[in-house]
């Protein structure tokens, strides 16, 4: 999968301008995540690449093929798109009917449907709740829900917008597991989050917006280390990143393990210079 | 169908008017033309509004929505009460297949004039006031809260839905749902959409009503305020009293009238 | 009374506006596909199904001053039809009528009668025989033409029409109330015995 | 004056045709004055809590109801929800359902509560300025609401509710539809409050945000109040994780470097007590 974006523009009809020559390449299988300040232009930014928007000047290319070339309808068996409030994407009157809607209309066989119902809600964790109305479930639970129908249509890239909004614990470490799953499936799955901690704990590649413009794009340790930019970008690293950088470590890390490393690290450093 | 309520200030004296003066002119005008035996009255009064309308700067609108609904239905009633009006006895034409009766036609333009008259008053008073405005001046007069709310909250939800469905929409098209396309298709795609737009505005809606409660909805025995404060103009009073006077001498020229004195 | 005041809750109050909306969005459509319905009605009924009789009149009441003030008013007259098609439609609903296929049948030909027969009484008098704003005021000229006979034209013209939209409206209605979800129509003590297609 | 202004007495509640108690037997008691914090993974109660603190519950939603709850001397049960709304406001998750959808503009939607108690026009605009003020929508006061960024409208929800002057504000997970700028922004906001003497209520994911912030928290799990404490005595729990809750990451931070033998001092929950621990670690 390769999505490639080249100075692309969107001006919305009321004049706004919400995007501003943004250039990026996505490819393979290494999930990326977008944050920003809300308005920053991150939703406008995705939904080009299912087609829900069209670019004012640029162009969108999915695998080498111009996004103007199809309708999101023939787009979504490729691209995936999970709206950021659930209400709005589901409507029918079970949990099993959502799952099978989408493959029934790609003309999915019976089989193959039957067998993806049970992976997938096994894995966003409704296979209990097959025959429940999705407006009875919880507000977790159909946020899983509007994931899972996505994932019913098998598409080979997969869009995420603001998932962890709302989430618990134990929502978190299912999302995390659900992007690992779609990973080893060799799908990209791009993320829009305000979690920093999520984005720390699940991805490699960040992409920083602000104003219509992409102005960070890299690893992240690179990213979370450029701190005035971030601070202007109205994003505060996680927490134990701002604790590392707080007691003035010299590594950025992210997880509990590189913590520690970078803490000896220092430790040494000072006894050395003593 | 429009639905807009594009009420675009123009600082005429007719907006600073009360808008219970307004809704006072509606009655008084309206049930006027409406008791008086013939169509003359309303025609006068018909010239009349549009002079208000000249004054309010709104003349454009008020003939086009005027002549707009008058003309076809003119035509409409001309043709139905005017030859088939089992009242014709006086024949003023004949056009083969029907007969013209006087008496349907009289008829009909009386109904044409009464239903002009409240239509360009009514939308004289809904071009020159803000509906807060409005729904401020009956409560002053003493409009129920919860009449105020379903008439206010109506005006602001209704766009919210129509936004509502394009989201709606746009998701659907993400699950695979083709949306554009011919007419059929478009029949095809709404249908889907209605149910959503349907139960996700009722949830909405559930959880908006708890609001209200919590800031005291339904707290009795309170005389309400408002922060839109009603318009007032000083030509208030003196027009109240005219619109009262004027409804009286139709109403006392009417009966003299019917039981032929005059 | 108590009943009565009994339906007057915020919440379901709070309906209201929703339904108005929905009764709009079904009128827009139909002008949008230049169909000769209106399918103005489904937020009504749908109302009377859920918070009763009152509430439903309200809403028809509402729509209709709504309709005048940003649309024609034109429309004030008919709310006298909206409210008792609100009414009845909710009498029936508490009655059971809307239990089953059949019985919500029997209650959408009452509500088709209602309207028929108010309507045509408001067309007559207050319009004398049509109002030019939608096609079928041309079909009941040309039947009073035919029939020389004007308020049994503007019936059966009516009727024709009605029968036609109630049955759609009441079809989407009872399709509706069996996918509104048991948390929210718990909250609803109308139509909790009463939820359709289920056993 | 009491130092309890809010006291939950073995309540439970059940929704009409629901068959699980969506709160079991709960029971607590919140100080006049305090920053009170709920926490719990979701489906846990939580909202049902808020509602019932409010008198939503009963006076709303229908259920079945058992014990009570006495806000500032009043029985929720005996008194309307208009009634407890002069000692108890309610902000919740989603700003624009927060909208009371008859203003025009963001003045009238701040004066509507008051509107309905009769506040006099004078008095109300002078609240409305002062309120305007402290919430930072000054500069939008004559804007239309739904026009608003999701920041905004949560001012406004805010505003609109604090401008009754309650004596306690519930805010039920009023911050997750926002950035992370906005959801300071709005903490800070009610941290003010709370210096001015309000109790505040409130229901968070952000752990971190919930060590730094409370006097005291409560923690639910399947509709049961699990346990009640300063925020270092919940989240040094070791039982907490069975609850769906993660520590905050300064509780790990803590864990490991004590583990190792680099610290000695109690489990830092702050960012602030972090460092200063890591720095005096590092120093050895």
């Amino acid at each position: 999968m390769k999505v490639e974006i080249k100075d692309l523009s969107y001006v919305y009809p009321s004049q706004d301008c919400a995007l501003r020559g943004v250039s990026l390449v996505m490819e393979g299988t290494t999930p990326v995540a977008i944050v920003g300040q809300n308005g920053a232009g991150k939703t406008t930014l995705v939904k080009h690449l299912n087609g829900l928007l069209r670019p004012t000047s640029g162009q969108v290319l999915i695998d080498g093929v111009d996004i103007n070339t199809h309708t999101t309808a023939q787009w979504s068996r490729k691209v995936g798109y999970v709206f950021q409030n659930p209400d709005d994407q589901l409507f029918l009157e079970s949990v099993r009917k959502e799952f099978e809607f989408g493959p029934k209309h790609m003309g999915m066989r019976k089989e193959e449907i039957g067998e993806r119902v049970e992976y997938v809600s096994n894995l966003v964790g409704l296979a209990d709740q097959l025959d429940t109305h999705p407006f009875d479930l919880t507000s977790t639970q159909k946020r899983f829900c509007t994931i899972g129908i996505i994932m019913m249509m098998n598409p080979d890239l997969i869009l995420f917008d603001e998932p962890t909004c709302g989430q618990d614990a134990q929502g978190i470490r299912r999302l995390r597991k659900i992007i690992q799953e779609l990973r080893n499936q060799g799908k990209l799955c791009i993320t829009i989050s305000h979690d920093m901690r999520f984005v720390a704990e699940n991805f490699k590649r960040i992409i920083v917006m602000k104003k219509g413009e992409a102005i960070l794009d890299d690893d992240i340790e690179k990213v979370f280390a450029r701190t005035e930019t971030l601070k202007q970008c109205f994003i505060t690293p996680p927490p134990i990143t701002r604790v590392a950088q707080g007691a003035d470590l010299k590594k950025t890390p992210f997880t509990g393990k590189a913590f520690m490393e970078a803490f000896e690290e220092e430790r040494e450093r000072r006894i050395c210079q003593m | 169908m429009e639905m807009s309520n594009d009420f675009v200030p123009k600082n005429t004296i007719i907006e600073k008017m009360n808008p219970n003066t307004k809704l006072l002119a509606i009655i008084s005008l309206g049930i006027s033309t409406l008791i008086f035996p013939n169509p003359a009255l309303g025609l006068g009064v018909l010239i009349f509004l549009f002079v208000v309308s000249c004054i309010a700067k709104i003349q454009k609108t008020f003939l086009k929505v005027v002549l707009g609904f008058g003309i076809p239905i003119t035509v409409m009633l001309l043709f139905i009460q005017g030859l088939y009006s089992p009242k014709n006895k006086t024949i003023i034409a004949d056009l083969g297949f029907a007969q013209m009766g006087l008496e349907g036609v009289l008829y009909a333009l009386k109904i044409v004039v009464t239903l002009l008259v409240f239509l360009g008053a009514f939308l004289l008073m809904n071009k020159t006031t803000h509906i807060s405005n409005l729904v401020a001046a009956l409560t002053d007069l003493g409009l129920p809260n919860k009449a105020g709310y379903l008439v206010l909250a109506t005006l602001n939800v209704v766009p919210q839905m129509q936004k509502r469905m394009s989201v709606i929409r746009q998701s659907q098209e993400a699950r695979g749902v083709e949306t554009q396309g011919g007419l059929f298709n478009r029949i095809k795609a709404y249908i889907p959409l209605l149910g959503p737009v349907i139960l996700s505005s009722l949830i909405d809606m559930q959880e908006r009503g708890m609001t209200l409660e919590t800031r005291g909805f339904g707290i009795n025995g309170v005389r309400r305020t408002t922060y839109v404060k009603a318009t007032r103009s000083p030509m208030d009073k003196p027009l109240n009293v005219i619109l009262i006077l004027f409804l009286l001498i139709v109403l006392i020229l009417t009966l003299l009238m019917k039981f032929g004195i005059l | 009374m108590g009943i009565i005041k009994d339906q007057f809750t915020t919440k379901s109050l709070v309906l209201i506006p929703i339904a108005v909306g929905i009764n709009l969005i079904g009128g827009t459509l139909c002008s949008l596909l230049k169909l000769p319905l209106f399918l103005d009605m489904i937020g009504t009924i749908l109302i009377a199904c859920l918070s009763g009789p009152w509430i439903a009149a309200i809403c028809g009441l509402v729509t209709n001053i709504f309709l005048a003030l940003v649309a024609n008013p034109v429309y004030l007259p008919y709310s006298v039809v909206s409210m008792l098609c609100g009414l009845v439609t909710g009498f029936m609903v508490r009655s059971g009528f809307f239990e089953s296929k059949w019985k919500a049948v029997i209650t959408c030909l009452v509500c088709t009668v209602t309207n028929t027969i108010s309507a045509s009484l408001i067309t007559f008098f207050v319009y004398g025989g049509a109002t030019g704003i939608n096609g079928t005021s041309f079909f009941t000229a040309a039947m009073i033409a035919a029939t020389k006979e004007i308020l049994f034209s503007v019936l059966s013209t009516s009727m024709l029409e009605n029968l036609i939209d109630k049955g759609i409206v009441f079809a989407i209605v009872y399709s509706l109330m069996s996918k509104i979800p048991r948390r929210f129509l718990s909250q609803y003590s109308v139509s909790i015995r009463k939820r359709p297609a289920e056993t | 004056m009491g130092k309890t202004i809010l006291e939950v007495k073995d309540f439970s509640f059940t929704y009409n045709q629901a068959i699980n108690k969506v709160l079991d037997h709960v029971n607590f008691r919140v100080d006049r004055g305090s920053f009170f914090c709920i926490i719990g993974a979701n489906g846990s109660g939580k909202s049902t809590l808020c509602n019932s603190l409010v008198g939503l519950i009963p006076h709303y939603f229908s259920g079945e109801m058992e014990g009570g709850i006495r806000v500032d001397g009043m029985d929720v049960r005996k008194s309307s929800i208009g009634e407890l709304s002069q000692k108890i406001g309610l902000v919740f998750q989603n700003p624009f359902n927060q909208l009371s959808y008859t203003a025009g503009t963001v003045a009238e939607e701040l004066a509507y509560g008051l509107g309905n108690r009769g506040v006099p026009g004078k008095v109300m605009q002078e609240k409305i300025e002062h309120m305007a003020q402290l919430m930072r929508i000054d500069d939008v006061l004559s804007k239309n609401p739904t026009e608003l960024s999701g920041g905004q409208v949560q001012r406004v929800a805010l505003g609109s509710v604090f401008i009754l002057d309650p004596e306690i504000l519930v805010l039920d997970e009023c911050t997750t539809q926002l950035d992370p700028l906005g959801a300071e922004e709005i903490f800070e906001i009610v941290k003010k409050i709370n210096g001015s003497g309000v109790t505040v209520i409130v229901v968070d994911h952000d752990m971190e945000r919930v060590a730094s912030y409370a006097d005291e928290v409560l923690v639910l799990s399947g509709g049961r109040a699990v346990k009640i404490g300063s925020p270092r005595s919940v989240f040094t729990d070791p039982e907490l994780e069975q609850y769906g809750v993660n520590p905050p990451e300064y509780v790990k931070i803590s864990d490991m470097l004590r583990k190792k033998g680099y610290t000695n001092r109690e489990t830092a929950i702050t960012e602030d007590q972090s460092i200063q621990m890591v720095k005096e670690a590092l120093k050895g």
